[in-house]
């Protein structure tokens, strides 16, 4: 059934009656060639590339619980290209093209908004760091500009100009940038991949790996019994070291909660997507009229998908500090999300040291807008056992051979990318 | 989150610095070193883990806590 | 306000850190140190402060602490009246109630973002606060912003 | 005036005028916004969300959805308030939002006709074509129809406050159980932290009749309050909503602390900050009166029977003249029971149930009831005319009626119990979702434990603090709580408001279910169902029980959606407290901060700590100037820079020398006292870390120097090295940073300022050699002399105690105007570092490999220090990583910027060929140029080459020469003049 106001007018003449299901959702079926573990954004992506690049359609999605339930749900919504290693630009880029055709392909609204990602700085050393990030994006033909304070202002004349701790200077600009309605993304990449004949299984959750006797992956154990593999994907973001751990893996990653915020809805305020980094905040408004605002992760190793009040705390310290105007506004739901750190701050698409385990890991708080690429991506691996030409550097061997992809130069602490 | 700083008393998270897991040993060994580096068990459950009373005491503590529900049990001093 | 909480500085202080060696004696060392005010903010870590001169002390526990001069570190404000406590409480995030502090505790701790070594004077009470000496401004416009708002509102 | 004569808990002594819309009404003290517009007879205060229908007050608490209002106006415009929970002042000013024109005439009300389009998931599937109109057309038009209340874009002109509190037992709700719990643990002699969001505490006892130990229940309240007041170890907080549960019994609320009040007082915050740490806490929440699901249940005049039922007893209005009762439990009936007693005669009881108990049907006398029956319809439009229902017997009934009240059941305020992950479970017995297994030290008391009479209240509010005391329950008649939820009337037209804020339908919900989104959290999400600002608290376990409906699953099954803070909104404002405009962090200042002031400087952020960036001199026309200005004293005469923020670390004790060892890559046992040494360290991973110089004061001390930024890294490290990597060391570290003031005095006259500062000093190069260290007494305090240079030229550091760094820059100065001594800033101090390309943060990215910047050789081969393994994996070792090297434009003329990358000359510009980029620039006025550091691939074989510097996001091509890092003394002759 294709989505367009036609159809819509024409359903609303039988009152709504004759919708079906958006995605069928099926029972495990004792087998299948690709097996993907984890019902969020990038499994759903994942399958539903899977199918229509690669024509590999007997795909089984497994979810614990319901689909888009974890991070693909609880994000900010934010998609940007603005990256500067070498190692990440590509892929992002890729990844903002396919959200440029995405509703199209998907006949999905997902409500992408390139309304602008703006970082601001507020020293000399933090201008020419992100001239640095933007001549390396215009190097990889991305959009790109460095603005100075009377740009900002122009864009954003609530923002702190004349009193501010930290007073900004200017900022990098993605015109290109923006959000995406982070729940839409999930069902339409379902739906469509629904339609392809892949098996989304919600309420499955797996509790063991199964292998040969060569150590071979062969399929997963599931609360609702066995299903086989020929190839195993998986796709836990939050949740990949306790998965990897049942194939006896360690992984260079730890979970981490990273909390984001929602304002009561409000008239148009806030042009696109704001970065503050002196303070620990970002911003963007959704159409609804929420302000959707976040900051650092708490910092600590957790699964409770909550935070504490102190990060609560600085993020809005944060807000006030940059647009004392939204301190009458109030703060209308928080909300957890449990996020894999990785070791060097980037992610991992690549082979497990298990034959027949493929890995998607290591996203950090920067998972959502790789949703489309890394689908495809992922898909690429598993369909051909190779990698992406845009995911090359995703290696989980980089931290072996020292091919890091540390944007922040922080190390290997993983709290601190 | 609320930590029992073994010198300072109970103390609000904030005032400590996280680090991370406490198992891992610094090695003799230099073929070693990566998974030191590197690898981490990321335990779903009661875990080790080293803080820095950084607004405190500046004492490096054992903190013993579920990442899970984040209930701490107890904490010692990490020498 | 000034009824409510007073401010003022301990100028002209000596403060030195004082870490013990490994192994040391701390009963020695808080000996050696006479009578001057000792505030423990670390496990074999002191504070130490004195009208007098404190330029001796490396000599006097030589071998069994290690002696950091920070008269100039730090600047310590002494705070009393009636709102002193309230005041300080609303800084720090540590039960300053009679029960779990009183006359001699110190704590380590920050207030508005700024680290603190602040210890209970006497019972009425009356507290000193340590506070860095490139801090001063910031804390002082906090203290200043905050005591006001001690009043009691009515209706 | 819908003003009853008498009664009520509002003072007629005290009549405040107010104006909502424009228009003058009069209330009284002790009013709300919303009692007080309804004794005004007003009645439509606001347009819902998307069809932009009228609406009313449904409620009289904060889980209202409809009566939301910006309250106030310039600066202090405060959108999406409840009209519910605003206490009335004298000029209070309130205006309805979210309609256009008017709130009586609003053009978006055309949205209710594209209603049969506009239904859950409407976005999803429509706006797609053509894909350009998305973003130019559609989503404008979505974007300025959607939002509720606009924000003033004024900055907040209040401030907020924050408080701690620590206590044995936190009370969350003066209701009863709730005072009845706070007075047992006070009676005990306990602290007892007691919070109500309400101003005034007693909860549903303010609204409802009752007697307790024969007593009017408001009269129990008082005593039991002022009984709670006299307890010095009881904290009360009225109008403070508690609205989060945190790890560590921590628990987090506001204080509404001048809200009620015009504006605050001076000096007083609008609202405060609470953190509160409880070793136990009671949930004493109360239950928030569910709505029922009818055609046309949104027409203004329809409300909650407890909100009826609370402005007929505590506010003493009328909300109507012709009052309907519509119910499924027994408090609908006790409500009519509670009107009659004030005088008021509701025209009739429609009740869902076939029978009730004899004793429930007496409490509403005469009034006459239909049982088994249901509202099938309302009428009116702006304002509520009539309701149609329909009889046991089938038959169809139209009464007139201009309020109606709907008594759907009890829902448990369990939030904040769920804050810390645990699930609520349905009770088929109660009827609703309870929390059996709330957190540890948490324990739920009275409605929001599912005891909604009265008696059973007050006793679990006793036995929840049982563990502190007990007491004698106070004795009253337990009311009769019986009831069968209704969640559905079904209806063929007209629309069923299950989400009241969101205009989310019956018919959305089944279609949400039609589509698969069959979980609560899809069909929330799909629908927005519980997303508005009252969080659910009117519609989600409705909409629930119509999706079970529709999934054939239980209400048990279908479950719930768990609860996350805040329990109800906060200001930003609030959260953010004191920490805003320039106290957003606090401000570090050296001890010359003052002078440097005086002198005009110009200052820079580096971490919290404010530098003077240079110093302007009258008549200079840009930074540049004054900048080379003192570029060329330093070079040619002497200059003071203040470097106290320096991170400073001193290390004692007898293995302090093998600890700095493992700490750097190079060796530090070795270097003799009296003498200092450059030292770079690493992270474990092998990149740099942080550089700096280390001098030997002592045997067993060393005094370690950090760059300003990584001061606490740094002390971090060491103290991780010193206590968890190698404890056995005997090494003591402690930071003085603050101790010492410190001060830059480098040029070649510097030595002759020096000596005129310092005659008892023998400042011979003999004496004091390069990188030489003493100690000595100034002013009779001890201070330090280091020679070391930053600059290139001869040059010193000198230390002071901060607490005499003012005395010193300022006889620096008194000394230096014969030597011509300037003042230098941060961009002087890096120009010249850039020529002796030293890196410092901009190289020290966290990027960067000793090798990378020049120092590959320093890394000892004989020891093992930290960084040292992992530096040697072969990505670190490669010979085509870039390394630092310098850069001179070809035309002199040309600029360079920091950030540009680097080009093989003729390349394309594109990722493949990026070499590297420039990390820092700066124009030298000693050769006269532009000059930069780079990293560039393969960078130190290629000094010589010609490379472009490529800088689109800034400017052109600039075609430069790779060459040296040091562009000036090379050799490093002046340095040790």
């Amino acid at each position: 059934m294709r989505f367009s106001i036609f159809n819509l007018a024409a359903h609303a003449l039988t009152g709504h009656r004759r919708w079906t299901p958006s995605w069928r959702d099926a029972s495990p079926k004792a087998g299948y060639d690709v097996v993907i573990i984890g019902g969020g954004g990038h499994g759903l992506a994942t399958a539903f590339y899977l199918a229509k690049v690669h024509g590999i359609t007997n795909v089984a999605i497994v979810e614990k619980g319901w689909i888009g339930g974890g991070n693909a749900g609880r994000n900010t919504t934010i998609i940007r290209s603005n990256y500067g290693l070498p190692g990440n630009e590509p892929f992002y880029e890729w990844s903002m093209k396919l959200w440029e055709g995405l509703e199209q392909a998907l006949n999905y609204n997902a409500m992408v908004s390139q309304r602008g990602v703006l970082n601001l700085c507020h020293s000399d050393a933090q201008r020419d760091a992100y001239a640095r990030r933007g001549n390396a994006m215009r190097l990889h033909g991305v959009d790109a500009e460095l603005l100075d304070r009377n740009q900002v202002r122009a864009m954003a004349p609530f923002m702190n100009f004349d009193n501010a701790r930290f007073p900004i200077q200017g900022g990098l600009l993605q015109p290109r940038g923006g959000t995406a309605r982070h729940d839409a993304v999930n069902w339409g990449y379902a739906r469509a991949a629904s339609a392809l004949g892949v098996d989304i299984i919600q309420n499955c959750e797996v509790t063991g790996l199964l292998t040969d006797n060569q150590g071979a992956m062969t399929g997963v154990e599931t609360n609702r019994g066995p299903i086989r593999a020929g190839k195993v994907g998986m796709a836990v973001a939050g949740n990949s070291s306790r998965l990897a751990a049942m194939a006896g893996l360690r992984l260079p990653i730890e979970s981490h909660v990273l909390q984001a915020f929602v304002s009561e809805g409000l008239k148009p305020v806030i042009p696109g997507v704001i970065t503050f980094g002196a303070g620990h905040f970002y911003i963007s408004q959704s159409d609804k009229g929420g302000l959707v605002f976040g900051g650092d992760i708490d910092g600590y190793n957790s699964y409770a998908q909550r935070g504490n009040l102190p990060v609560v705390q600085d993020v809005c310290e944060g807000g006030m500090a940059l647009m004392p105007m939204i301190g009458r506004a109030r703060l209308l739901r928080s909300w957890g999300g449990i996020v894999d750190m990785s070791m060097d701050g980037s992610p991992i698409i690549d082979h497990a040291p298990v034959p027949g385990l493929y890995l998607n890991a290591g996203w950090c708080y920067g998972g959502f807008k790789a949703t489309p690429a890394s689908g495809w991506c992922f898909a690429h691996l598993l369909a051909t056992d190779t990698a992406h030409e845009t995911a090359t550097a995703f290696r989980l061997d980089r931290f072996a051979t020292g091919d890091l992809i540390d944007e922040k130069g922080q190390g290997a602490h993983p709290n601190l990318h | 989150m609320r930590i029992p700083c073994p010198h300072c008393g109970t103390r609000e998270s904030q005032e400590f610095v996280y680090r991370g897991d406490a198992a891992p040993v610094r090695p003799a060994d230099d073929g070693a070193m990566f998974d030191y580096v590197y690898l981490r068990d990321n335990v779903a459950g009661v875990m080790r883990e080293h803080w820095y009373h950084a607004q405190g005491c500046r004492q490096w503590i054992v903190v013993t806590r579920d990442t899970r529900s984040h209930a701490i049990d107890h904490a010692e001093f990490a020498r | 306000m000034a009824d409510l909480v007073q401010m003022i500085e301990r100028a002209g202080l000596s403060l030195a850190t004082v870490m013990a060696r490994k192994g040391a004696d701390y009963g020695a060392i808080i000996a050696a140190l006479g009578d001057g005010e000792l505030h423990a903010t670390g496990p074999g870590t002191w504070l130490a402060v004195s009208d007098a001169s404190l330029d001796e002390l490396p000599d006097r526990l030589r071998g069994q602490a290690s002696v950091s001069d920070q008269s100039g570190g730090y600047i310590v404000y002494r705070f009393a009246g009636p709102g002193a406590r309230r005041l300080l409480q609303r800084g720090a995030f540590i039960d300053l109630d009679p029960e779990a502090f009183g006359p001699g505790a110190v704590a380590v701790t920050a207030i508005a973002h700024m680290g603190v070594i602040l210890w209970q004077v006497d019972a009425a009470p009356t507290y000193d606060v340590a506070i860095f000496r490139s801090h001063a401004e910031s804390f002082r416009h906090w203290v200043e912003g905050m005591i006001p708002a001690l009043a009691p509102i009515s209706a | 005036m819908s003003r009853l004569p008498t009664g009520g808990l509002v003072d007629r002594n005290q009549p405040l005028r107010f104006s909502f819309d424009g228009k003058s009404y009069q209330g009284f003290q002790g009013d709300t916004l919303a009692s007080a517009l309804l004794a005004n007879d007003v009645t439509l205060v606001g347009r819902s969300f998307k069809y932009h229908r009228p609406r009313g007050i449904l409620t009289a608490g904060s889980e209202e959805p409809n009566a939301l209002v910006t309250l106030r106006s310039g600066a202090r415009a405060e959108p999406n308030t409840r009209a519910t929970t605003i206490e009335l002042y004298d000029g209070l000013t309130a205006s309805s939002q979210n309609r256009w024109p008017s709130l009586g005439f609003d053009l978006m009300a055309v949205n209710g006709l594209f209603s049969p389009l506009f239904v859950a998931g409407f976005y999803y599937k429509t706006f797609m074509w053509p894909a350009a109109f998305w973003e130019k057309l559609y989503e404008p038009i979505i974007r300025r129809a959607a939002g509720l209340g606009a924000l003033s874009m004024l900055p907040d002109p209040d401030s907020y406050d924050a408080d701690h509190g620590f206590c044995d037992l936190l009370v969350v709700g003066a209701g009863p159980a709730g005072l009845a719990a706070a007075l047992t643990a006070a009676r005990a002699g306990k602290r007892v932290f007691l919070v109500d969001e309400d101003s005034r505490m007693g909860g549903r006892l303010l609204a409802e009749l009752h007697e307790i130990d024969g007593d009017d229940g408001r009269r129990w309240v008082d005593r039991t309050i002022a009984e709670l007041a006299a307890c010095p170890r009881v904290t009360l907080l009225p109008r403070t909503v508690l609205f989060g549960a945190y790890d560590g019994g921590v628990y987090g609320a506001v204080e509404r602390v001048s809200d009620h009040l015009p504006t605050p007082l001076p000096g007083q915050p609008r609202q405060r900050l609470w953190k509160i740490v409880a070793t136990r806490a009671i949930l004493a929440t109360g239950a928030i009166e569910r709505p029922l699901v009818f055609a046309g249940n949104d027409v203004p005049g329809v409300m909650t029977s407890s909100a009826v039922q609370a402005y007929v007893r505590r506010w003493s209005v009328l909300p109507g003249k012709q009052v309907v009762f519509f119910t499924t439990c027994d408090s609908g009936w006790k409500a009519v029971h509670d009107l009659l007693r004030a005088g008021v005669i509701p025209a009739a009881i429609i009740e869902a149930r076939a029978h009730v108990a004899p004793d429930v049907k007496a409490l509403a006398g005469a009034v006459p009831s239909f049982l088994g029956a249901q509202i099938i319809g309302t009428r009116g439009g702006k304002r509520l005319k009539g309701v149609d229902l329909r009889d046991a017997q089938g038959r169809t009934w139209r009464l007139d009626a201009d309020v109606l009240a709907m008594a759907g059941g009890w829902n448990p305020a369990v939030g904040l119990g769920c804050n810390l992950g645990a699930r609520p479970r349905w009770s088929d017995e109660l009827n609703a979702f309870l929390l059996d297994h709330p957190p540890a030290g948490m324990a739920m008391a009275g409605a929001a434990a599912g005891q909604f009479g009265l008696g059973a209240a007050l006793a679990s509010g006793i036995a929840a603090a049982a563990e502190f005391g007990t007491m004698a329950a106070p004795r009253t008649s337990d009311d009769p709580a019986d009831g069968r939820p209704l969640w559905h009337v079904p209806h063929r037209r007209g629309k069923a408001f299950v989400d009241y804020q969101h205009d989310v339908t019956d018919s959305d919900v089944a279609l949400a279910a039609r589509e698969g989104f069959t979980s609560v959290e899809h069909m929330k999400r799909y629908t927005t169902l519980g997303m508005a600002t009252d969080q659910g608290k009117m519609g989600q376990v409705n909409g629930n029980a119509l999706l079970a409906q529709a999934t054939g699953k239980t209400m048990a099954e279908a479950g719930t959606i768990l609860s996350r803070p805040p329990y109800l909104p906060v200001a930003i404002g609030t959260l953010a407290g004191h920490h805003r405009d320039e106290h957003f962090r606090p401000v570090r200042q050296t001890a010359g901060h003052g002078w440097a002031a005086e002198q005009g400087a110009v200052f820079t952020d580096a971490g919290q700590w404010k530098r003077a960036q240079w110093f302007p001199k009258a008549g200079e026309r840009d930074w540049l100037e004054s900048v080379c200005r003192e570029v060329n004293a330093v070079r040619t005469g002497v200059g003071i820079c203040d470097v106290s923020t320096l991170g400073k670390i001193d290390v004692h004790g007898p293995d302090a020398g093998a600890l700095l060892d493992r700490l750097y890559i190079n060796t530090f046992s070795t270097l003799p006292v009296g003498k200092a040494r450059y030292g770079v360290m690493l992270r474990e991973d092998g990149f740099v870390m942080d550089d700096g110089t280390t001098s030997r004061l002592a045997d067993d001390h060393f005094f370690v120097t950090t760059t300003t930024v990584n001061a606490a890294k740094v002390m971090q490290h060491i103290d991780y090295a010193r206590q968890v990597l190698w404890p056995e060391l005997d090494v003591q570290a402690t930071s003085v940073t603050e101790q010492w003031a410190t001060y830059a005095i480098a040029g070649p006259q510097s030595r002759a300022l020096l000596a005129a500062l310092l005659p008892e000093l023998d400042l011979s190069n003999e004496a004091l050699p390069y990188m030489g260290a003493l100690s000595f007494r100034w002013l009779g305090v001890s201070a330090r002399l280091f020679r070391l240079s930053f600059s290139g030229e001869l040059a010193y550091e000198l230390s002071v105690p901060a607490s005499h760094g003012d005395r010193l820059i300022r006889a620096l100065f008194e000394l230096g105007r014969a030597f011509d001594a300037v003042p230098y800033g941060t961009e002087a101090l890096g120009v010249m570092r850039i020529e002796k390309g030293h890196a410092a943060g901009n190289e020290l990215n966290g990027q960067t490999t000793a090798a990378d910047l020049g120092m590959g050789r320093m890394m000892s081969t004989k020891k093992d220090f930290i960084g040292r393994v992992m530096a040697q994996r072969p990505a670190l070792t490669d010979a085509a990583r870039p390394v630092l090297v310098g850069l001179k434009p070809v035309d002199p003329a040309a600029r360079l910027r920091g950030g540009a990358h680097l080009l093989p000359k003729g390349a394309d510009a594109i990722a493949a060929n990026d070499q590297g980029h420039v990390t820092s620039v700066a124009y030298s006025p000693t050769l006269g140029h532009w000059i930069g550091l780079a990293l560039l691939a393969k960078g130190a074989s290629r000094h010589g080459e010609r490379i472009i510097v490529h800088d689109p996001v800034r400017g052109a091509d600039v075609e430069v020469e790779v060459c040296h890092p040091v562009f000036v003394d090379l050799e490093g002759v002046r340095v040790r003049g």
